[in-house]
């Protein structure tokens, strides 16, 4: 089934599978809605493990399929279908994803600030995103500074809550693992991290407060995300050189 | 109002006249006024339609597609149909600076024609009645295609720039967008696949019309006309004076869905039907080009991976 | 790596320039490679395509007529340095080449592009006579050339100079015939068709070459990211006789003079790889309706 | 080569609208010997220049511009002000200006007559309400971006008594936070949470100085304002963005108080009081 | 008290000096180098005074620019040292300079920059609030120039003045001091009878020193028109700019370094390096100018024995008095 489908290429009857990414129903039917490669995903309540492409993905994104298939408890014994594209530029933020941001401006009410990456993508150009203050963080929420939390320039991880207003997107940092993940102090050094509200400089030695990302979870998702990411990267070297040669 | 900082020619230049087209003028203009008094002015008229000698009335000029031509877009195509040629750039799903719409995608779509792309005058760089038309038919002939609620927030603007106008500018555009955008990854309901034919006056009529230089006042209104369908028209077919009307049509061929029709000019009932019938073939036919096309551009890309 | 690049993008090319390489796989003097075809654009009296990379722009020439200026006209606006010019350059850097442009109104880059690029090309040695309408040059033509970038990634000041030069050279000017008609009206003028078209004698050739500083290093035909991230840019283009036809430096660093005379040593031996392109492209791609353009 | 004539040639002086231009006469000497002679003098201006590095102390109340290099930083204590920075351990001038000193606090500085504000924290200055909110005002305080005046940083303000301020007002608060990452906030209370003169200024006449002028007004050895308080009966309220606010009993003693602050940048203090006298006299009704 | 208050700027009590005495001034002056220069200076005066109410004019007369003409004519065979000039200046000479500041109430700094006929006025505002927040950026200023010509409206060739403008100016501005805030400098040029660029450029630098804006260190531009028998003139009119085979302009900070350099016609690239050198001596007495000008302007003249008069407006204060009070009432 690892074939390629364009944009409306009707797959299969809506009896045989379930629709779920890159397509929809339509009539009865299951058309594909991107160009990509149709891939068919086995049902499997029990454990996540078992949850395998029936194909040998070449796509190396299998880790784009939503976990949320595994956790219908519907009598259905229809397998998933999905249409994987190959190449992703139409990421958009979303509510819930994990996303990397750039604080460009602060003021007493919250932080305003420029979405680079949504989960380890990087978007061609920025969202607007703000965190309010009281979505700095869980606990003590009427005594949280904004200036003692965020400075512009600081590169900051924070989840997607909610659409937001007209203008931004709402994001909060009131997580453990979400916060400050690299800061420059007053003389231009990256600061290192002391405990969960401030930074230190290494070249002055001053600390300053920063609403600080608890690092050691990130850092085992980071290698598995490394892997991910070297996939894409050639692949975009791949797109290079092919339009080097036209 | 809006000021032009571009580069301007502080004298005014025009375009010379092929003189090939004044002798004979003059040699007619003799005629005349030999036969009558009165003088015709000496006018530039388009020449009378010659047949088509390398393909048949209801044959396509061939056609050359490519995605992923510029780096910097979402996605993009580029599309010749012979002499038309078109390119066309997405970007986004992107950040709108004020959002309008939350539950979906705010769509636009710009068409320009460069200031070269057609025979005669330069083209002025400010936006054209005529290309804000093509972009309101292009928008509306695309739309329907695109699942905007899967992007909420955020705009898709399609960008389509023409080169080189040789008839078909529409169908080239509507054909470029959608492959645009199925390369830009933007989900869809279905590509969207363009075709036009033109109605023109049958040949021996008309050039007997055009020899005496009168007696057709009424022939547009007049209900039996000699006249016979031609598809994929050419600039020379579509704006010469035996051309009665044209018809534009947009569809999504694996829903079987029209997304637009346009019809200009005056065109008896049946030559419309005709006319839509013959071009609805032809979005089946390009659609399938279409596919071809994708497929192997992705089958590409996966055996660049490959190695 | 992807995230990476985007959250510190200077940090990301320091880590590949201390290694000499740049992201893209390029050495700090290597450049992209360039392809020029002509001819391609019908409707055009001359016209071009040019990619450097993914970098492309398309070039057409439309030639216009009219009366030449006679001397006193020009003594009258003396401050108006481009009235001399029978060529006028135009820029345009749409939204489909980039998505930071957007249709409304020129950007500033584009203008002063632009404005280079005019004050570059009037000072091309074409004779006079070879704009002549008529034989008398009474009448003659006016070049419009108009630039439209479809891809922009960098360097279009190269991607510029290289399909103005390409498309004068495919420029076919028909013969021109005035007809005096009478006394009180114009004389009206044409084109004959039937006798064959001549083609521009341009005296020179332009070799351009763009370099950007980025931390201290000196990086030849910079690609879109290194432009935006550089602090300074040096844009050179020598004649077939190596002297100077533009030197434009500008950034927020100063530049040493040796980094200066370095780029023009550079430019200097790349010029016969330069001239070779163009002529290449002018004799080749003429005849065929090449479909494959982009 | 050129010779300043500074005997007969430069001078200074003042126009009409209180701002002042300068005169530069720069005359040329075509004979070659003294051409010789200014390159050697030049020369000499050059190395003086490279000399005083290292000793802040020569170049004190010496003018200097950007790029100049002031002195090495050997002593700790130093500390330096507006228009100085730090360059390794070289103190570098970034304002044109003259450089000034003050022993007791051992602080540099460079004096200059700029009128664009940057605020300070513990400054005080005079602002102008530009909107209202729930709990807080914007207001302009003549820096790049607008101020914050929280409603409840006025003494005694609590969440139903907050001051009656309407846009347009004019406020006389202190610089609470002066960030450059942030928009400045304001207060209207002294350290000792007193109002002690901030609030709200009603009546009189705001007018706009250089920040020069209203710095020397807060400064102790200026005499201007006694020697106009001898004569008029007045209140005054100067904010360091050069901003001051002087209200009296009547408008006409308010445009005489005016107007002896603005002029008397150009006037030593012996002719402040005659002036006062005359335009008191000029003011009385005939 | 805190210290830092004392920064008063108590300026030197003005010097006399009716409109006549100037205009006395200056025919003296006149007389006394009446040699060949007269007659640019009094259009300056005419013109200096039209368009400022109250006008000092800062005078400079010729600079020689000792150019060290024994190096370039080891590559040059025709240049020579006193090759005079259709308005009689010698090929090494830039036009008088004049300059005055703070002529604008309203703006932050100002500063007006001639060069015999070319004239230039620079206001600078700033820092101040990003106006378009696509602009805006974290870590430092932006700098935004708006060249307007004399005449007309703005065409290509002032978008690429301005972004030259802006790239020089920007390379002394300290923009890191003060993020996300933006200064403006606006540029009307007077009159232009060539080196426009340079002018503005110099107009701008004196400008953002009376605006009291961080500097690195100052900047000086000068244009260079490099004629058909490669002569070198400094400093050219519009008649030379037009007649030249090739124009360089340069900007070159007070530590010598290039901070901008455009060129445009043809020139023999040593040519330019000949330039480069002559520019570099031009600019550092360009510098030397400024300095002065702006010393005499903040310090005033120090030695002048003091004669007072004051020079007061009381009408005007009081006009605007009442409408203040009213608007505030």
């Amino acid at each position: 089934m690892n074939t390629i489908v364009t944009p409306g290429q009707k797959l299969c009857k809506d009896t045989e599978y379930i629709s779920s990414e890159g397509t929809y129903v339509h009539k009865g039917s299951i058309y594909s809605s991107v160009l990509g490669f149709s891939h068919t995903i086995k049902r499997n309540i029990n454990t996540d493990n078992n949850n395998e492409t029936t194909t040998t993905s070449s796509s190396g994104s299998s880790s784009s399929i939503p976990s949320e298939y595994n956790n219908s408890t519907s009598e259905d014994k229809r397998d998933y279908i999905v249409v994987l594209k190959e190449k992703e530029p139409g990421i958009v933020p979303e509510i819930g994803n994990v996303v990397t941001v750039q604080v460009l401006r602060i003021n007493p009410r919250l932080a305003s600030c420029a979405i680079l990456c949504v989960g380890t993508k990087a978007l061609k150009e920025t969202f607007n995103g703000v965190i309010r203050v009281q979505d700095v963080r869980a606990t003590e929420i009427d005594k949280v500074e904004i200036y003692k939390s965020f400075r512009p320039g600081d590169i900051v991880s924070a989840e997607v809550i909610s659409l937001g207003d007209s203008r931004s997107y709402y994001l909060s940092t009131a997580k453990n693992e979400l916060g400050v993940v690299f800061a420059q102090s007053v003389v231009g050094a990256t600061m290192i991290p002391v405990s969960w509200n401030q930074m230190q400089c290494p070249k002055t030695k001053t600390k300053e407060y920063r609403k600080v990302a608890k690092m050691d979870i990130a850092g085992t998702d980071q290698d598995d995300d490394n892997d991910t990411e070297n996939g894409h990267e050639n692949e975009k070297e791949d797109n290079n050189n092919e339009s080097d040669q036209e | 109002m809006k000021i032009d900082f571009r580069v301007t020619n502080p004298i005014a230049t025009s375009i010379p006249l092929d003189y090939k087209i004044y002798k004979q003028q003059q040699e007619q203009q003799k005629q005349n006024e030999q036969q009558q008094t009165i003088s015709v002015p000496v006018t530039t008229t388009s020449e009378p339609i010659k047949k088509r000698t390398n393909r048949s009335e209801e044959q396509f000029r061939q056609i050359f597609m490519k995605t992923g031509v510029v780096s910097q877009a979402s996605g993009s195509a580029y599309i010749e149909i012979e002499n038309t040629k078109v390119i066309c750039s997405v970007h986004g799903p992107r950040a709108s600076p004020k959002t309008e719409l939350f539950e979906s995608a705010k769509f636009s779509c710009e068409l320009k024609f460069a200031s070269f792309a057609r025979p005669g005058e330069r083209i002025d760089y400010m936006e054209s009645a005529k290309e804000k038309d093509l972009s309101i038919n292009l928008r509306q002939s695309i739309i329907g295609a695109i699942r905007l609620e899967k992007y909420p927030k955020t705009v898709i603007d399609v960008y389509v720039m023409v080169l080189n106008d040789d008839g078909g500018v529409l169908v080239a555009a509507i054909t470029a967008a959608s492959m645009a955008l199925a390369d830009a990854g933007v989900e869809m309901y279905d590509m969207v696949s363009a075709c036009s034919s033109i109605c023109i006056r049958n040949q021996s009529i008309s050039n007997g019309s055009n020899g005496s230089g009168s007696g057709n006042g009424s022939s547009g209104a007049a209900p039996k006309v000699q006249s016979s369908i031609l598809l994929d028209p050419t600039l020379q077919e579509e704006e010469s004076k035996d051309s009665l009307g044209c018809v534009v049509v947009a569809k999504m061929p694996s829903l079987n869905e029209i997304t637009q029709i346009i019809q200009t000019g005056e065109l008896s009932y049946n030559n419309t039907i005709d006319g839509i019938d013959l071009c609805i073939d032809g979005c089946d036919k390009i659609y399938s080009i279409m596919k071809q096309n994708l497929i192997s551009s992705l089958e590409k890309q996966v055996s660049k991976k490959l190695e | 790596m992807e995230a990476f690049q985007k959250v510190h993008p200077l940090e990301f090319y320091k880590k590949f320039l201390e290694r000499s390489v740049r992201p893209d796989g390029r050495g700090l003097d290597c450049f992209r490679k360039i392809n020029i075809s002509t001819g391609s654009i019908m409707t055009t009296d001359g016209s071009s395509f040019v990619k450097i990379g993914n970098t492309s722009v398309i070039a057409g020439v439309k030639a216009e007529v009219a009366l030449t200026p006679t001397q006193s006209d020009n003594s009258i606006s003396s401050n108006n340095n481009n009235n001399n010019n029978k060529m006028f350059v135009n820029v345009e850097m749409g939204p489909i080449c980039s998505n930071i442009f957007s249709s409304s109104k020129p950007s500033e880059k584009a203008m002063s592009l632009c404005s280079q690029l005019n004050s570059l090309v009037n000072r091309l040695e074409i004779n006079d006579k070879e704009l002549y309408f008529d034989d008398q040059g009474k009448y003659s033509w006016y070049l419009y050339i108009d630039l439209y970038c479809l891809d922009y990634n960098g360097n279009l000041m190269d991607a510029c100079v290289l399909a103005i030069m390409s498309a004068l050279k495919n420029v076919k000017l028909p013969k021109g015939i005035v007809v005096e008609s009478s006394a009180s009206e114009a004389p009206q003028l044409f084109k004959d068709t039937e006798q064959p078209m001549r083609s521009l004698n341009i005296g020179t050739y332009l070799i351009p070459q763009t370099f950007v500083l980025l931390n201290d290093y000196l990086l030849t035909d910079p690609s879109l990211e290194e432009e935006k991230l550089s602090s300074g840019t040096i844009s050179i283009t020598f004649n077939d006789r190596f002297e100077i036809c533009t030197l434009l430096y500008t950034g927020i660093t100063s530049i040493s003079e040796k980094i200066l005379e370095q780029c023009l040593e550079k430019t200097k031996k790349r010029s016969t790889e330069i001239i070779n392109l163009i002529d290449n492209c002018c004799t080749t791609i003429n005849n065929s309706n090449n479909n494959n353009n982009i | 080569m050129y010779v300043l004539d500074n005997n007969n040639n430069a001078r200074r002086s003042s126009g009409g609208s209180g701002r002042s231009s300068t005169i530069i006469m720069l005359r040329i000497n075509r004979c070659d010997q003294q051409q010789k002679r200014e390159v050697e003098r030049k020369k000499e201006i050059v190395a003086a220049d490279s000399v005083g590095v290292g000793d802040m102390n020569t170049k004190i109340d010496q003018f200097v511009v950007p790029g100049d290099a002031i002195g090495q930083i050997d002593d700790l204590k130093v500390r330096i002000g507006p228009g100085l920075l730090q360059n390794k351990d070289q103190v570098v001038a970034s304002k044109a200006g003259v450089l000034r000193f003050s022993k007791f606090h051992k602080f540099y500085w460079i004096e200059n007559e700029q009128k664009r504000y940057v605020p300070q924290a513990e400054d005080m200055v005079i602002g102008i309400i530009l909107e209202k909110h729930p709990e807080s005002f914007k207001v302009d305080i003549g820096s790049s971006s607008p101020a914050m005046l929280s409603a409840y940083s006025f003494e005694g303000a609590t969440k139903s008594n907050k001051p009656l301020l309407s846009i347009g007002n004019l406020v006389y608060c202190r610089v609470l936070v002066a960030n450059k990452d942030m928009e400045p906030e304001l207060v209207c209370v002294s350290i000792r949470n007193k109002a002690e003169g901030f609030g709200q200024l009603i009546g009189g006449y705001m007018f706009n100085c250089s920040l020069g002028l209203s710095h020397y007004l807060l400064s102790e050895d200026c005499s201007i304002l006694k020697i106009v308080g001898t004569h008029i009966p007045y209140e005054i309220a100067v904010g360091v963005n050069g901003r001051v606010w002087v209200n009296s009993a009547s408008n006409q003693n308010t445009i005489i108080t005016t107007n002896t602050i603005l002029n008397s940048q150009y006037m030593p203090d012996d002719q402040i009081e005659s002036f006062i006298i005359k335009s008191l006299a000029a003011s009385q009704p005939v | 008290m805190n210290d830092k208050r004392r920064a008063c700027l108590f300026i030197q009590p003005c010097k006399g000096q009716t409109e006549r005495d100037r205009e006395k001034d200056v025919n003296d002056r006149q007389l006394e180098n009446s040699s060949a220069n007269a007659p640019l200076i009094l259009d300056v005066v005419a013109f200096g005074l039209s368009i400022v109410g109250l006008c000092f004019v800062e005078f400079s007369r010729l600079f020689f620019i000792p150019t060290t003409i024994k190096e370039m004519s080891s590559t040059t065979t025709t240049t020579t040292t006193n090759i005079k000039r259709d308005d009689t200046r010698l090929s090494n000479q830039i036009r008088p300079i004049e300059s005055e500041q703070a002529l604008l109430n309203k703006a932050d700094g100002s500063a007006k920059f001639s060069q015999g006929k070319s004239s230039v006025l620079a206001a600078v505002y700033g820092p101040i609030d990003v106006k378009t927040a696509r602009k805006e950026k974290i870590s430092k200023s932006v700098v935004d120039v708006s060249f307007t010509p004399a005449t007309g409206n703005t065409t290509y060739f002032d978008k690429e003045r301005e972004m030259l403008v802006r790239n020089a100016v920007e390379s002394i501005i300290l923009t890191l001091l003060h993020p996300r805030t933006q200064i403006n400098v606006i540029v009307q040029v007077y009159s232009n009878d060539g080196s426009i660029i340079s002018c503005a450029i110099n107009a701008c630098c004196l400008a953002l020193l009376d605006a009291g804006i961080e500097l690195n260190c100052l900047i000086s531009s000068i244009t260079l028109s490099f004629t058909h028998d490669n002569q070198i003139y400094l400093d050219p009119t519009q008649k030379e700019e037009n007649n030249s085979k090739g124009l360089a302009v340069y900007a070159i900070n007070s530590k010598s370094e290039i901070v901008m350099t455009k060129t445009t016609g043809i020139i023999g690239e040593s040519l330019y390096f000949q330039g480069l050198n002559i520019a570099k001596q031009s600019c550092e007495k360009v510098s030397a100018y400024t300095r002065l000008a702006v010393r005499n302007r903040i310090m005033g003249d120090q030695t002048q024995p003091s004669t007072t008069t004051t020079n007061t407006n009381n009408t005007l204060v009081e006009e605007s008095k009442d409408k203040e009070m009213k608007d505030s009432s």
